[in-house]
């Protein structure tokens, strides 16, 4: 049972990965990722991160990528026409790397833990983490909210209007026209 | 005496005085400098009559901790081989500074302080005793002599520059590492002194002779690493030709007598065949360009290739008079041609031509200059009762014990140089003069340059002993370190000591004609 | 006995009093230089009663230079052959610096004239007196000095500075091989005093050294044949013998008081001197000694056959001078030291004669030196010919001259050393009837005949000042009375070891003194038959025997062989090295290294495209690329 | 749930500067122009106070925070170099705003929040605060990076430096998690205690840290994650692009050796074989391609990646170091240069930045053709950058490269030294260039064509440091070697 | 039960996936999704070991690097934005003034 759902996630997953890459109008690729979070949720779930499944759907789903289709519409990105030149020689390198990890990773004689039968209960619940986080991680919690600040603050300095020509453009070398 | 730090106060005066002359009002500059090198000159004189001639010992030595670990220490001091290169340097630096009096008329602050951190830097090298302090001073020479060519230089400065800069450069890196390893294999310690009682196996003495080869054979020059020197001396002004032929050129030649021969003894002592042979080719090969050239300043330049060759030949016999010969010709040539590129400066500020087919017939205008060129050109082809007679000829004695053969082709170097000089001094001072009686004679302020060299160059003709007397326990002492060592092939300590015939098993294969009567004598 | 310091030292105050203040002192530079001169010319004649009463005296002075066990004491030496050289030196010189009063009167090298040859005269002195063979080397080199300043004394003119530089050059070629020597002296001796080095010669004949030591071969020869031959190259260069003559004619160019000082009387004669000063090594290899005796041989013929047609005055007297060296040579090589010496001295009598003579002739024709714009000097220039005319018949060995006692001593102990002696002889003896020859020759063509003067000096040819003549008349009352002085009998003693009793007498010596004479008289009639009785006569045999004029005019083309062979090539070399080597090949290589790197950093410079995502490949290229890497490794 | 107070006195510095960043962004907006320098002097003031915090933890060794956060002599000896740096570099900024007239308020906090990062990567025990410290800097930076915007080039250098920045980052976090997955930790003395106790043959492991290399990589700007420097250095505005070259390089090599050391110390054979191959790629690259720039920021970014290059050596020497006193010697030299580095490089910097033509930057190396003859002192000033990062004595760039050949000699790896210095060798051609352009070369147009240093009070103090950095230190390296030497002891 | 190396292959192929995407798209904003792609394979790695490990580590692991993918998206989108403003397009191979 649990292998057949694992074996949809992960087929979704993949085949939705291909596409965010492959498809050439962006909201498909943003769409096809959306589908990709979603499963990778239920991956979580069946893992017993309930939590973090729930992170996932309203961080990744909800936020970002709510985010990244309001960019595409409001630059109104068109359909890409072609792939980087680069792409032949990118995909065959993908194809090696894969090779490589999957020798790498595959290839290790297990250690005890994976082959583990029995399933972890405790650890998923939310309460376990929550706990944790405010005691011991509260200070990695504290450095994400600085990430968070720079993040906000940078992006108003970035995207600010007034802020985009310089004030001295009349000698400003290649200066942007807006 | 000893208990003021004479070789600091050498070391560092010029430095104060670089940092005054860049203070001191443009009108004032070449009085400053002046008088920094001739203070310098002063203060080297206590060094010289305070030295005691009967100890081979490092004399003034002065140590202090520098840097805690590892340990390197400011180290200084001379002994009878470091002293006369001393003596010289200081004594040509005032030289310079008049000789460039008018020549220089462009940013002389910077001219000056250059030449002053020149001067510090290579007494330091002559002085220094620890091997990182060596290795500073040896480079802190590069930047200033870099701007001395590049920024006062000839038309081509740019490119002479930075050819000199990178080929010392690369050659003297490895010597850095050469260092390094010295410190790690030989005891964790960079006191030269220390080190060269450090025995080391043959095979990484030999990599290490080859690293501090790279370094000072380029600095010499050696042949093959000669090219650099030409192109240099071409477009340097005349202080710096000077600085580099008379001061910077000795760096490598002690750097040999320094560091090779007694840290790397038995190294050496397999090397030294080829060595030598390298130095003839030098001798005879530079020679020859010499022959072939039409400037004056490449003429010279060839010529320093030959001589510097008599040095490292006599380095690399192993003999009293040999090394005694060689250090006596180091500052035989530097006196010797620092003087003749003084002459070709003088004569480049009035035709503004250094071609000697621009130059000729001089004697009639110039009688004084005529005379002191045809001085210098005498004593640099070695004419006896000049300075570099004594020195060419210990140098020959020292490797006719070596190898006959060896000294047969020296002496021809000895006749080259006689043919190229006399056909330039035939060409320059005689003749029908070119351009008529409009040059102005030898001013008051360049005789006062050209006479110090001129008693330099009789005075250690007629009395070398001035200059030998405090080598001799010096280079005992060397060469004694070499005998002590049982290497694979250690001579006799008597072979040390002074060599009267080597015996063939002291001697590389066939180097010397055995003189079967040896036996039949006492 | 410190006085004796002051033979050499007072020409060297004097020129150091006129090279330093030359310009100041002008004219009057003789008036430091010639007193210099004649005081230590008495002071010799002091030494002369010193030594004739048979001591040596040394006078060490200071030590030059020590180094490990090399230790060079200068010092001075007089013993009978020392103080001989000492006469013959101060006395010609003294009149020299007396004659260039008169000869180089308002030059504008005046002083410069008297510091070089008073400097001269200190090294010939240091020279004769040097009591090592460092010193004799040192001031051998330096007697070049003054050679090659004086012969380009005149530096405005071209020839002359030439003539300087070959002059130098050639030396140094004979110094090469006398500095080998020296060091061989010293390698094997351990030392460079003349007296312990003759000591141990002795005990030491015999000794020899393998040459093919270094090359693994075996080829013992005796060290004194090596030391012999060695410094007898530096004799070869110095006494102008075969094949390094060539510099000596040219040194013609030089002032005439010059050619008569140091390129007739005394320098030139240093490699005689050296020969005889050294005779106890010689000794020791007859290998060295034949091999003397032949170039000296050699010399003499050769340089006879050239002086038959010189036209140029001085050159005629300079070929002959190098016969005459020859000669000498050939005598020391012989064995025969004494006659060797006694030549060299009355030679530098007659020679400095017939020198100075065409200095005065030259004077009187506004330096005209060929001998055909000359003839029928002998009613203007008296004095001159006459003196001129002793000098000759001493030259050609006319009897009862000094040159006919010390030429005919010479003969006899080349005819009584042996079979090559006596080869020699022969040769000897044909050579003393060209000399005879070509010396008449130069008289008649001169001084008798119609004048071929040019004729608007022709009105006021006339005799030179006192101070040219004076010594000429010495020198030519000298000439003769050298002959009559007994030097033999003074020097014999010094190679007393040396020359075994080799007397004269017997029949054989009056016979080669009759041929001896009956060959000189012979040349002189020959040259009074081609010159006066009939003068067609040269120029018919010139078209004769065409080949042989051509190549004795033409020095029998040595100078153009040795350019051919030598200079040419050498310059040639250089120019080629220089450019095909050091600058395409050594600096090539130089500067093509750097030129390498910097090709390769353009080319890695264009990986960085701009592209983002090139660059994105280049990180994943790269860490593939490292796994790799591991994988394999 | 508790908060732990004690640990959090333990971070006081961090908390310090987290405190004046966020001041810096609420004090900005209500701060009138003029008085905008305000703020630069209240980030100063802190740096100062936690220079005298940071001191007292030189040496000793505390975990806080459940071992995720360490305060050693370690981390400190990095933070000073930092506290140091950044501030040099505000000074600089003070200037170089002024003079490109950017108003930006924002700026010093950003730089300050960018300082944090560094220190909770420096003094960070587990993977985890060392990522968020990463993102952190690089957040900060790539803003930083775009703070001159009216200029395509200081944009486009945003953009690159992000993408691939999130690309390296993602690249890292990859890594770790298979890290975590072969060791199951994520701090590294649990790592280091799993590699202990055998693991070492599991080649996830090898791919884990060939992935995190790479991710560290990028930031040290080693060959071939260095592709980025260039372009970002040239376009960012220069006062950021010395903060980049110095600060967020050493931020990064600290972490690198913390994590290679302290947790993947087990691991040293391998990387230190996969390191010798980067570094040798590095040395070859950054000398190599700098002959052939004309753009001095260019060549300056080059040659910063040539002196990661150098540190490499030491770090690979730390790899194959024989015992514990020759790899602590190592770390130590690595330290060192990177602080001598700090000192020139910025010194550098600070003249680009300030050279003005027609009012402009001007970066390109003829506009230093004859800045001797009119600017002889900052062309000295500059003169002696140069020859201290090519490492010529008497300067710090000697003693730093004496340090490090000599720890890769000690190593066994002389071979490599002798690569180094050659390369070295090399290099001085192209500083030279600079010194050829200032001293031997004519000043090409006139007026304001003519470049001019924009001096300022600040700019004086920026390079007073920077000089007397790299000249003390390079004749008495004694009291840096010691305190280098004494932090080294706390890194297990 | 599924083996732990399913999860690790998965990530594996997402993550590859992901990084050829940051190689061959042009429009940055899909360069963006591509990360988000690898961020996500990571995510997978966390939680599976931290399923297999008894380790809450991982989960948390995860937690943090949400939010910092969130705040790099910001971020990158602002510039995004910026770029479009400066060039009016967010073609990456279309910057390429800094170069060589």
């Amino acid at each position: 049972m649990s292998s057949v759902v694992f074996f949809y996630l992960a087929g979704v997953i993949v085949v939705s990965a291909v596409l965010v890459v492959a498809l050439r109008n962006p909201i498909y690729c943003a769409l096809s990722l959306l589908v990709l979070f979603f499963h990778v949720a239920g991956l979580y779930v069946t893992l017993h991160a309930e939590f973090l499944a729930a992170v996932q759907i309203l961080v990744y789903a909800g936020a970002i990528l709510v985010l990244y289709l309001f960019v595409v519409m409001l630059l109104s990105v068109n359909i890409e026409d072609r792939f980087h030149h680069q792409l032949p020689v990118a995909a065959l390198l993908g194809v090696m790397i894969l090779a490589e990890m999957i020798l790498l990773v595959v290839g290790r004689h297990p250690t005890g833990a994976s082959t583990a039968e029995f399933a972890v209960t405790s650890e998923g619940n939310t309460e376990a983490i929550g706990e944790v986080l405010y005691s011991q991680y509260l200070f990695p919690f504290e450095i994400a909210s600085l990430v968070l600040l720079v993040a906000m603050v940078g992006a108003i300095i970035l995207a600010k209007k007034d802020l985009l020509t310089g004030p001295r453009e009349g000698h400003a070398r290649d200066t942007v026209s807006s | 005496m000893t208990d003021i730090p004479w070789l600091t106060i050498l070391i560092f005066l010029p430095v104060g005085g670089a940092v005054a002359v860049a203070l001191v009002k443009e009108s004032s500059v070449r009085w400053t400098a002046l008088l920094c090198t001739g203070l310098v000159f002063l203060a080297s004189l206590p060094v010289w009559f305070g030295f005691d001639h009967a100890s081979g010992a490092m004399q003034f030595t002065e140590t202090a901790a520098w840097i805690p670990s590892p340990p390197i220490h400011y180290r200084l001091g001379v002994d009878g081989i470091s002293l006369p290169l001393v003596l010289m340097t200081v004594f040509l630096m005032p030289l310079c500074v008049l000789g460039s009096w008018r020549a220089v008329d462009t940013r002389v602050r910077g001219f000056m302080a250059s030449l002053l951190i020149v001067e510090a830097a290579t007494i330091g090298v002559f002085t220094a005793l620890d091997f990182v302090l060596f290795y500073v001073f040896w480079e802190a020479v590069l930047i200033p002599m870099y701007l001395l060519i590049g920024v006062w230089g000839g038309p081509n400065r740019l490119y002479a520059a930075i050819k000199f800069f990178l080929y010392t450069l690369a050659g003297s890196v490895l010597l850095l590492i050469a260092i390094l390893v010295l410190y790690v294999q030989g005891g964790q310690t960079f006191d030269i002194l220390a080190l060269s009682r450090t025995p080391l196996s043959p095979t990484l003495q030999a990599w290490l002779f080859l690293a501090f080869f790279a370094a000072f054979a380029v600095k010499v020059p050696m042949w093959p690493f000669h090219t650099w020197l030409p192109d240099a001396h071409v477009e340097a002004p005349t202080a710096g030709s000077v600085v580099l032929a008379s001061v910077l050129l000795k760096m490598g030649a002690y750097g040999f007598l320094r560091l090779s021969l007694p840290l790397l003894p038995d190294a050496s002592y397999r090397f030294a065949n080829v060595m030598i042979a390298l130095s003839l080719i030098a001798i005879v090969y530079g020679a020859y360009m010499a022959l072939a050239q039409a400037d004056l300043k490449k003429l010279i330049a060839y010529s320093s290739v030959s001589h510097m060759g008599f040095v490292t030949l006599g380095i690399f016999t192993f003999t009293t008079q040999g090394i005694e010969g060689a250090v006596l010709q180091m500052v035989n040539h530097g006196i010797t041609t620092g003087a003749l590129f003084l002459c070709v400066g003088a004569i480049y500020e009035r035709t503004h031509s250094r071609m000697i087919a621009d130059n000729t017939g001089l004697a009639g205008p110039m009688p004084r200059y005529a005379t002191v060129l045809v001085i210098f050109a005498l004593s640099s082809l070695g004419l006896p009762g000049t300075n570099s007679f004594v020195g060419e000829f210990l140098v020959l004695v020292g490797t006719f014990l070596w190898s006959k053969i060896a000294t047969a082709v020296a002496a021809l170097g000895v006749i080259l140089a006689a043919a190229y000089l006399l056909w330039m001094v035939q060409r320059v001072a005689f003749g029908p003069a070119k351009n008529g009686g409009h040059l102005s004679d030898l001013s008051l302020r360049e005789m006062l340059v050209m006479s110090p060299l001129v008693v330099a160059v009789f005075w250690i003709g007629f009395v070398p002993n001035t200059l030998l007397a405090p080598m001799h326990e010096s280079v005992a002492r060397l060469l004694a370190a070499r005998s002590g060592v049982d290497g694979p092939n250690a001579p006799s300590p008597q072979l040390a000591t002074s060599v009267r015939r080597p015996t063939p098993a002291a001697s590389p294969a066939g180097a010397l004609p055995s003189m079967s009567a040896r036996e039949s004598r006492p | 006995m410190l006085y004796l310091i002051l033979i050499p030292m007072l020409p060297f105050a004097a020129f150091l009093i006129l090279g330093l203040l030359g310009s100041w002192i002008k004219d009057r530079a003789h008036l430091v230089a010639v007193p210099a001169v004649l005081t230590s010319g008495l002071l010799s004649l002091l030494v002369l009663t010193e030594v004739s009463s048979g001591r040596n005296v040394e006078i060490p002075l200071y030590t030059w230079l020590t180094s490990g066990d090399l230790r060079i004491e200068l010092g001075l030496y007089f013993d009978r052959l020392t103080v001989a050289m000492l006469l013959l030196v101060t006395i010609v010189s003294s009149l020299v610096h007396i004659y260039t009063i008169g000869y180089m009167h308002g030059e504008p090298g005046y002083a410069r004239f008297f510091a070089y040859i008073a400097l001269f005269t200190f090294s010939m002195l240091m020279l004769v007196l040097a009591n090592n063979f460092l010193q004799l080397f040192v001031f051998w080199e330096a007697v070049g000095l003054c050679s090659y300043l004086l012969i380009g004394h005149w530096y405005e003119r071209p020839v002359a500075c030439a003539a300087a530089t070959k002059a130098f050059l050639v030396n140094r070629v004979g110094d090469f091989g006398f500095l080998l020597g020296l060091l061989l002296v010293w390698y094997s001796f351990g030392t460079l005093e003349y007296r312990p080095v003759f000591v141990q010669a002795h005990e030491r004949a015999g000794e020899v050294m393998n040459l093919l030591a270094p090359f693994g071969g075996t080829w013992d020869v005796s060290i004194f044949t090596m030391i012999g031959l060695l410094l007898f190259a530096g004799a070869v260069g110095k006494s102008a013998q075969v094949p390094l003559h060539v510099w000596l004619p040219d040194a013609m160019e030089g002032p005439t008081p010059i050619s008569a000082l140091i390129h007739a009387a005394t320098m030139v004669t240093a490699g005689v001197f050296m020969v005889a000063r050294l005779s106890p090594l010689y000794e020791l290899s007859p290998a060295a000694l034949t091999v003397a005796a032949l170039v000296g041989a050699a010399t003499m013929v050769l340089g006879a056959t050239i002086a038959l047609t010189q036209t140029d005055i001085k050159r005629v007297v300079a070929y002959s001078t190098v016969s005459q060296l020859g000669y000498m040579i050939m005598a020391c090589g012989l064995g025969a030291y004494t006659a060797g010496m006694y030549h060299l001295l009355t030679h530098g009598a007659f020679k400095a004669l017939l020198f100075l003579g065409c200095g005065s002739v030259i004077l009187a024709l506004h330096h005209e030196q060929d001998i055909r714009r000359m003839g029928g000097l002998k009613d203007k220039l008296p004095i001159t010919y006459w003196t001129f005319l002793i000098g000759s018949l001493a030259l050609a060995g006319f009897p009862f001259t000094a040159g006919f006692f010390s030429k005919d001593d010479l003969l006899v102990a080349a005819w009584s050393s042996g079979p090559l002696g006596q080869v020699l002889t022969l040769l000897g003896l044909l050579t003393a009837m060209l000399t005879a020859f070509y010396s008449f020759r130069l008289i008649f063509v001169t001084f008798w005949g119609a004048s071929r003067v040019d004729p608007h000096h022709a009105s006021h040819v006339h005799e030179p000042g006192r101070t040219v003549t004076m010594p000429l008349i010495v020198l030519a009352v000298l000439s003769i009375a050298a002959g009559y002085l007994g030097i033999p009998e003074f020097l014999a003693p010094v190679f007393a070891g040396a020359e075994g009793a080799a007397h004269h007498g017997g029949p054989a010596a009056y016979a080669i003194m009759a041929v001896a004479t009956a060959a000189g008289l012979a040349g002189i009639a020959a040259a009074y038959y081609v010159y006066v009785a009939n003068p067609g006569l040269p120029d018919r045999f010139a078209a004769r025997w065409q080949a042989l004029y051509r190549g004795s005019l033409n020095k029998w083309y040595v100078d153009e062989a040795y350019e051919r062979a030598f200079v040419a090539p050498t310059l040639r070399a250089a120019a080629h090295l220089w450019q095909r080597v050091d600058v395409t090949v050594i600096d090539g290589l130089v500067n093509g290294v750097a030129r390498a790197i910097g090709f390769v950093g353009w080319v890695m410079r264009l990986f960085q495209s701009g592209q983002t995502q090139h660059y994105a490949l280049g990180m994943t290229l790269g860490t593939v690329v490292i796994v790799a890497l591991y994988l394999l490794l | 749930m508790t908060i732990p107070w004690s640990d959090l006195v333990a971070v006081l510095p961090e908390l310090l500067v987290i405190g004046a960043a966020c001041l810096l962004l609420v004090l900005d907006p209500i701060t009138t122009v003029p008085r905008k320098d305000g703020l630069a002097w209240i980030a100063l003031a802190t740096l100062a106070i936690c220079c005298g915090i940071t001191a007292a933890h030189l040496d000793g060794r505390t975990t806080v925070f459940g071992g995720l956060v360490i305060i050693d002599g370690y981390g400190a000896f990095w933070k000073l170099l930092l506290y140091v740096v950044t501030g040099m570099t505000i000074l600089l900024s003070l200037a170089y705003l002024k003079e490109e007239r950017i108003v930006l308020g924002e700026y010093y906090g950003f730089l300050l929040l960018a300082l944090v990062g560094m220190m909770v990567m420096v003094s960070a025990a587990d993977l985890l605060t060392i990522y968020l410290g990463t993102e952190l800097m690089s957040l900060s930076l790539y803003i930083l990076a775009g703070t001159k915007r009216y200029e395509a080039r200081s944009l486009e250098a945003a953009a690159k430096y992000f993408v691939l920045g999130a690309f390296s980052s993602g690249i890292l976090l990859y890594g770790i998690s298979l890290l975590f997955g072969a060791t199951g930790s994520t701090k590294l003395e649990g790592i280091a205690a799993a590699l202990g106790t055998g693991g070492v043959e599991d080649p996830m492991l090898v791919l884990a840290m060939l992935l995190m290399l790479a991710g560290f990589g990028f930031k040290m700007a080693a060959v071939p994650f260095h592709m980025w420097t260039p372009d970002v250095y040239e376009g960012s505005p220069t006062a950021v692009t010395a903060f980049m070259a110095v600060a967020s390089k050493a931020a990064s090599f600290a972490a690198f050796l913390r994590v290679f050391v302290e947790g993947l110390g087990g691991l040293k054979a391998n990387w230190a074989g996969l390191l010798i191959v980067i570094c040798l790629a590095t040395l070859t690259i950054g000398n190599l391609v700098a002959l052939v720039q004309t753009n001095i920021k260019r060549m300056l970014a080059y040659s910063s990646i040539a002196h990661a290059g150098y540190a490499l050596v030491g770090v690979v020497a730390i790899g194959s170091a024989a015992d514990a006193t020759q790899s602590g010697q190592s770390v130590a030299s690595v330290m060192l240069y990177l602080a001598m580095y700090a000192f020139m490089t910025l010194g550098a910097f600070a003249i680009v930045a300030m050279l003005r033509r027609n009012g402009l930057e001007s970066e390109e190396l003829e506009s230093f053709s004859g800045l001797a003859k009119r600017e002889p002192v900052a062309a000295f000033l500059m003169l002696i950058f140069m020859v201290s990062l090519a490492g010529l004595p008497p300067t710090a760039g000697f003693i730093g490269k004496l340090y490090v050949f000599m720890a890769a000699v000690h190593s066994g790896l002389t071979w490599l030294a002798v690569l180094a210095v050659i390369f070295a060798a090399i290099s001085a051609y192209f500083y030279l260039r600079v010194v050829m352009a200032m001293y031997m070369r004519d000043p090409e147009g006139r007026g304001a064509g003519i470049p001019a240093l924009a001096t300022s009070p600040a700019l004086t103090i920026v390079l007073t440091c920077a000089t007397a950095g790299v000249i003390m230190l390079g004749l008495f390296p004694g009291p840096l070697v010691s305190l280098a030497t004494q932090a080294m002891l706390t890194l297990r | 039960m599924i083996p732990l190396s399913y999860y690790v292959v998965l990530s594996a192929i997402v993550f590859v996936t992901g990084l050829v995407g940051v190689l061959i798209r042009r429009n940055i904003i899909l360069i963006l999704l591509s990360i988000e792609l690898m961020l996500n394979a990571t995510n997978i790695n966390f939680v599976a070991f931290s399923h297999y490990l008894h380790n809450v580590a991982g989960q948390v692991f995860v937690f943090f690097a949400l939010t910092v993918a969130a705040a790099e998206v910001a971020v990158g989108l602002a510039i995004i934005i910026a770029l479009y403003r400066a060039k009016s397009s967010i073609n990456v191979d279309d910057f390429s003034i800094l170069r060589w």
